[in-house]
């Protein structure tokens, strides 16, 4: 417990973080700055770059562990299964209409990419070791939810969908070559084609300015999510309450797939945080397109008004504890 | 002739495009950084996604092309998504 | 239905659309990345203070509403900031 | 009055400022991200020398002040370059 | 005076100035280099933070400077007294009209970000020490004198000034929260919390490439402010004039004044280099709402396109020989 | 030949090349990946400043060389012979109208700067010297050949060519202080004036993160040469095949004539490239100005779908292996 606060603290006090209070809290005070568009899109495809180059490169130096079959197995597990958990308790325990359940399981299932980056930047802070292909398994955790939630609320819908045919080509194009997907396994390639020579010659840019550039995108996000606070109301608590169990839920029950697997404290943490994680890039997009009928004042609220802030606050060092004291 | 603004979620801009190219029209001007409000969300254009941000697509064609393309929209676009489409009168000068 | 195009200096878009909301109007759209020329200095957009840029904001409403715009921009807004109204008929389709 | 709204390529936008300044129109403005497509080829906006974007100028004047615009940038633009000129009745709220 | 010529030359010899020399000609020369705003606006916003963090670090080093309570005092002396000089200079020498006397007094009285940052990379160059906190200063010297000014502008002026009620409500809003004293302030107290271990994380993106970012910025800002200088006809004369030597009046003020309060060189040619310095962010945004009478075409080309260039190519080291004179 | 072939593959291999195939590929899936055009206008300003930069730090160290003079001939003789024989090729061998000849050969007399900044990789990556002027003489042979290609149009043509007098004017001034000519010269010369001393302060950001800039970039390029590609079937079968042998033939005459000279490995390999390169940024403006009737469907087709990948692929390595067996 102590260990739990103390990381907490030591977590909130990095530069990251705090950017990140700083942007919630200029727009609580209405302060006007302003991030273009522009350089949040590119901070985020560097990201994604960065992620995933890196973990190509450590895959080449490391070669193909065999746990990478075990990885692959279990991020397929926790991608299906989220969705599916979260749709039941938003269904039976929120009784929240079909349509907006599978929307929000969809979005829990996914996966965010800037909350996996600062559970890398915990894990480097503590000098924790995990393995390069992590940023694979977050690109293959990023579709499945996506899947599922729809196949879901057709299931569960008696009445036919009104989802027009030609919405599914868009939505599997959308899926599978959304960019998170396309960017983190091409970096990846990359990474692993050119080694640890190509990574020397743009180490200077996609590795020694990757925290200094995650505070001033945390900066950006905090005003994104400040700005978003305002359609709390509109969440309702129960669907408010959800956004902060629902990561707890997912981040325990990971520990514990994880731990029958065996795999290390690192991967343990990436795995549990991914799952934890609520996308607010890729699945919105997807299930605007796939279910135009859900309410985005729900689904964008939560994911990123409330989910993502608590994981990166409070959520990674919290799991980081329950895996200490459960290992 | 007609002109037919469209104003659309972003996510939904490529659909329009591909739409309009189904009726054959004989071009459209694309202005893709549009904010706005309307009975949903207020659409911001300060989020990642895209869906909180809105594009307007102005067409100019005759009221028979036009008619067809309001068709369409309806049926495939805006029974779904928000939108909303303003009609008035213009004159191509050639 | 009525179009009517505000044309005004980015400093004071937050306020207008304030005043919009005020009004009750069902909905507005904003291009935000305008530049112009007009009586006053010449609006290129670039510089970092966004007093020389200017906002394009559309609103589309009943005559009756659109007066009550036009009447509450005159007083708040255009007796200090330069800006222009552009009014024009339009049809909404539903 | 009549608002005449020019569609035009990037690389030529300066030169209509120009053309628009000789005529002393009292004013105008330019939204400056705009795609297209038309007869000639897509504009999406998407490289670096700006040929394949597209500009819109409005410009609200008088009758007989637009048909000297048109006339001009018929002669001196719109004979090389492919543009559009767009044009509608609108009243000016002074 | 062989000294100030040297140091005038070695200053205009850096890369950062000679690259606003190459973008205020590139604008003369109507080439058609174009850096989009989002660019500009994420510099000056990049500028704040790695400016206030720094300080705040070095706050978090040394620990609170007896000095911290003079500096303040200064800070708001010259924060009140820059703003009246400039506006009696300019209603009674200049015969100017209250409503622009208060504007301009407004930018003259405020400060420029880009300005102070360059002084301190002049700074640097010579290894001249100077306390975190200048940062601080920075930020409380933004808001008063706008304060000053239109209170200036309604003591002179017989008639109501129909400056509209709502329009105090958004004036203060932006004046105190506006985003640079936010940024300013924001970072500055992140950097006291993370101290030197948040430094080396973010160390190779808010420190290494300062001065070759700075470039790139003053590229941008020579190409507005050449720009800005066709209007320099409007200005006329008198004002022209004002915008050359105000900056050296308000400088020499403020050497004199803090050689009262027993400054380092450092501290003191940083106050002296704020108060020469002449606002135009802040400022013209907040004159714009609070004097909309005033006309933008003297302020902004006046602070833009004469005051800002004087003071980055000679005024930097005139101010600083003239404290090595006077010491 | 398998030196080559060694050298195309590890040419091939290096990350800005991965890159640029990614973002290529990505281009083709139709996935949603999205580079703001603010970022690539201002990451081409980067590369053009950098380069120059450099080159004028490099300048200043050496010296002026001896064979600056030859350069300069060198760079003049191949700007004015390149769209020569290229329009001569496109009109008899084509039989393409005067005004698409003249377009066309506008764009492959010119030249693309983000070739040259590949080539540069390449000959830092094998450690081969290189002079500091080079930047220089790309900036000489950006505008020759779009003023050569516009008379030979003019020459051709027996009926009066309708462009208008106001366009000379417009293009004069489009291709003498267009962009990357002001920005290259510009900071060649500021480089030269502050020497190692200036190159330190700014190092971290002009140098080392260069290739990982390049990085980025060339996603980007990639991107956009991707969705030129589909409209490949307009520019036919000639214009492709031309496209991809008029840069050989370039190259090939450029090593004769460098031999001659008796030029570095170096520097002629970056001639070479430099005339197999084809201009996408300053020609197709210029062109658009000068030549409105030309088909811009052609020339930014073949410039950047066809010669730029086919150069940054496989030509820089070509041409390095064809100066290794003619030396
Ligand atoms: N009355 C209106 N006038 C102008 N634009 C409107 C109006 N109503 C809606 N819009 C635009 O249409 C978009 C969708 O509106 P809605 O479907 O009502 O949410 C809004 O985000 C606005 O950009
Ligand atoms: N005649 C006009 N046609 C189109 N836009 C205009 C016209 N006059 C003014 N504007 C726009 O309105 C803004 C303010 O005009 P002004 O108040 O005259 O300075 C200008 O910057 C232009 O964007
Ligand atoms: N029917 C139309 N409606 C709206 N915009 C058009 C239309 N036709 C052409 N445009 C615009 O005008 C530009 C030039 O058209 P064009 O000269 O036909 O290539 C296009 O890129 C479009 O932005
Ligand atoms: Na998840
Ligand atoms: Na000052
Ligand atoms: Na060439």
């Amino acid at each position: 417990m102590t260990e739990f606060i103390s990381d907490a603290l030591q977590n909130l006090a990095t530069p990251m973080i705090l950017f990140f209070v700083l942007g919630f809290i200029s727009t609580i005070i209405k302060s006007d700055i302003e991030i273009p568009q522009a350089i949040s899109k590119v901070l985020a495809i560097y990201f994604m770059i960065a992620i995933g180059f890196k973990g190509g490169v450590e895959i080449s130096k490391t070669g193909i562990d065999d746990g990478l079959y075990d990885s692959v197995l279990n991020a397929l597990i926790i991608g299906v299964t989220t969705p599916l958990i979260a749709f039941l308790i938003l269904k039976y325990i929120g009784r929240i209409d079909n349509i907006n359940c599978g929307a929000i399981s969809a979005h829990y299932g996914s996966v965010s990419v800037v909350t996996f980056v600062t559970a890398i930047s915990f894990l480097n802070s503590k000098s924790i070791e995990y393995n390069g292909y992590m940023a694979g398994m977050m690109a293959l955790m990023e579709s499945p939810a996506i899947f599922v939630s729809i196949l879901l609320v057709r299931i569960f819908s008696s009445q036919k969908i009104s989802t027009l045919k030609s919405n599914y080509v868009d939505l599997l194009k959308e899926s599978l070559f959304n960019s998170s997907v396309v960017l983190l396994f091409g970096s990846l390639i990359i990474g692993m084609i050119v080694g640890g020579k190509g990574m020397s010659s743009v180490k200077p840019f996609l590795v020694d300015p990757f925290n200094g550039v995650l505070t001033l995108f945390l900066l950006d996000m905090g005003m994104i999510a400040g700005q978003r606070i305002s359609e709390f109301k509109k969440v309702g608590l129960f669907l408010g309450t959800f956004a902060l169990t629902m990561p707890i839920i997912s981040a325990v029950g990971t520990v514990l797939l994880c731990d029958a697997f065996a795999f290390s404290v690192g991967d343990t943490l990436l795995f549990s945080v991914l799952a934890a994680s609520s996308s607010y890039i890729a699945a919105p997009a997807a299930v605007r397109i796939a279910l135009p009928q859900a309410n985005p004042a729900y689904y964008i609220t939560m994911s990123l008004a409330i989910t993502f802030p608590f994981n990166i606050m409070f959520g990674i060092p919290l799991y980081y504890s329950i895996i200490n004291y459960l290992s | 002739m007609k002109k037919l603004e469209i104003i659309i979620e972003s996510v939904e801009r490529r659909k329009v495009c591909r739409l309009l190219e189904q009726l054959n029209v004989s071009g459209y001007t694309i202005i893709d950084d549009v904010m706005g409000k309307g009975r949903h969300v207020t659409r911001s254009g300060s989020e990642l996604s895209n869906i909180l941000k809105n594009s307007l697509i102005i067409v100019v064609e005759t009221e028979e092309v036009i008619d067809k393309i309001i068709d369409l929209l309806k049926k495939e676009v805006l029974s779904y998504y928000s939108g909303k489409l303003f009609l008035s009168d213009v004159n191509i000068i050639d």
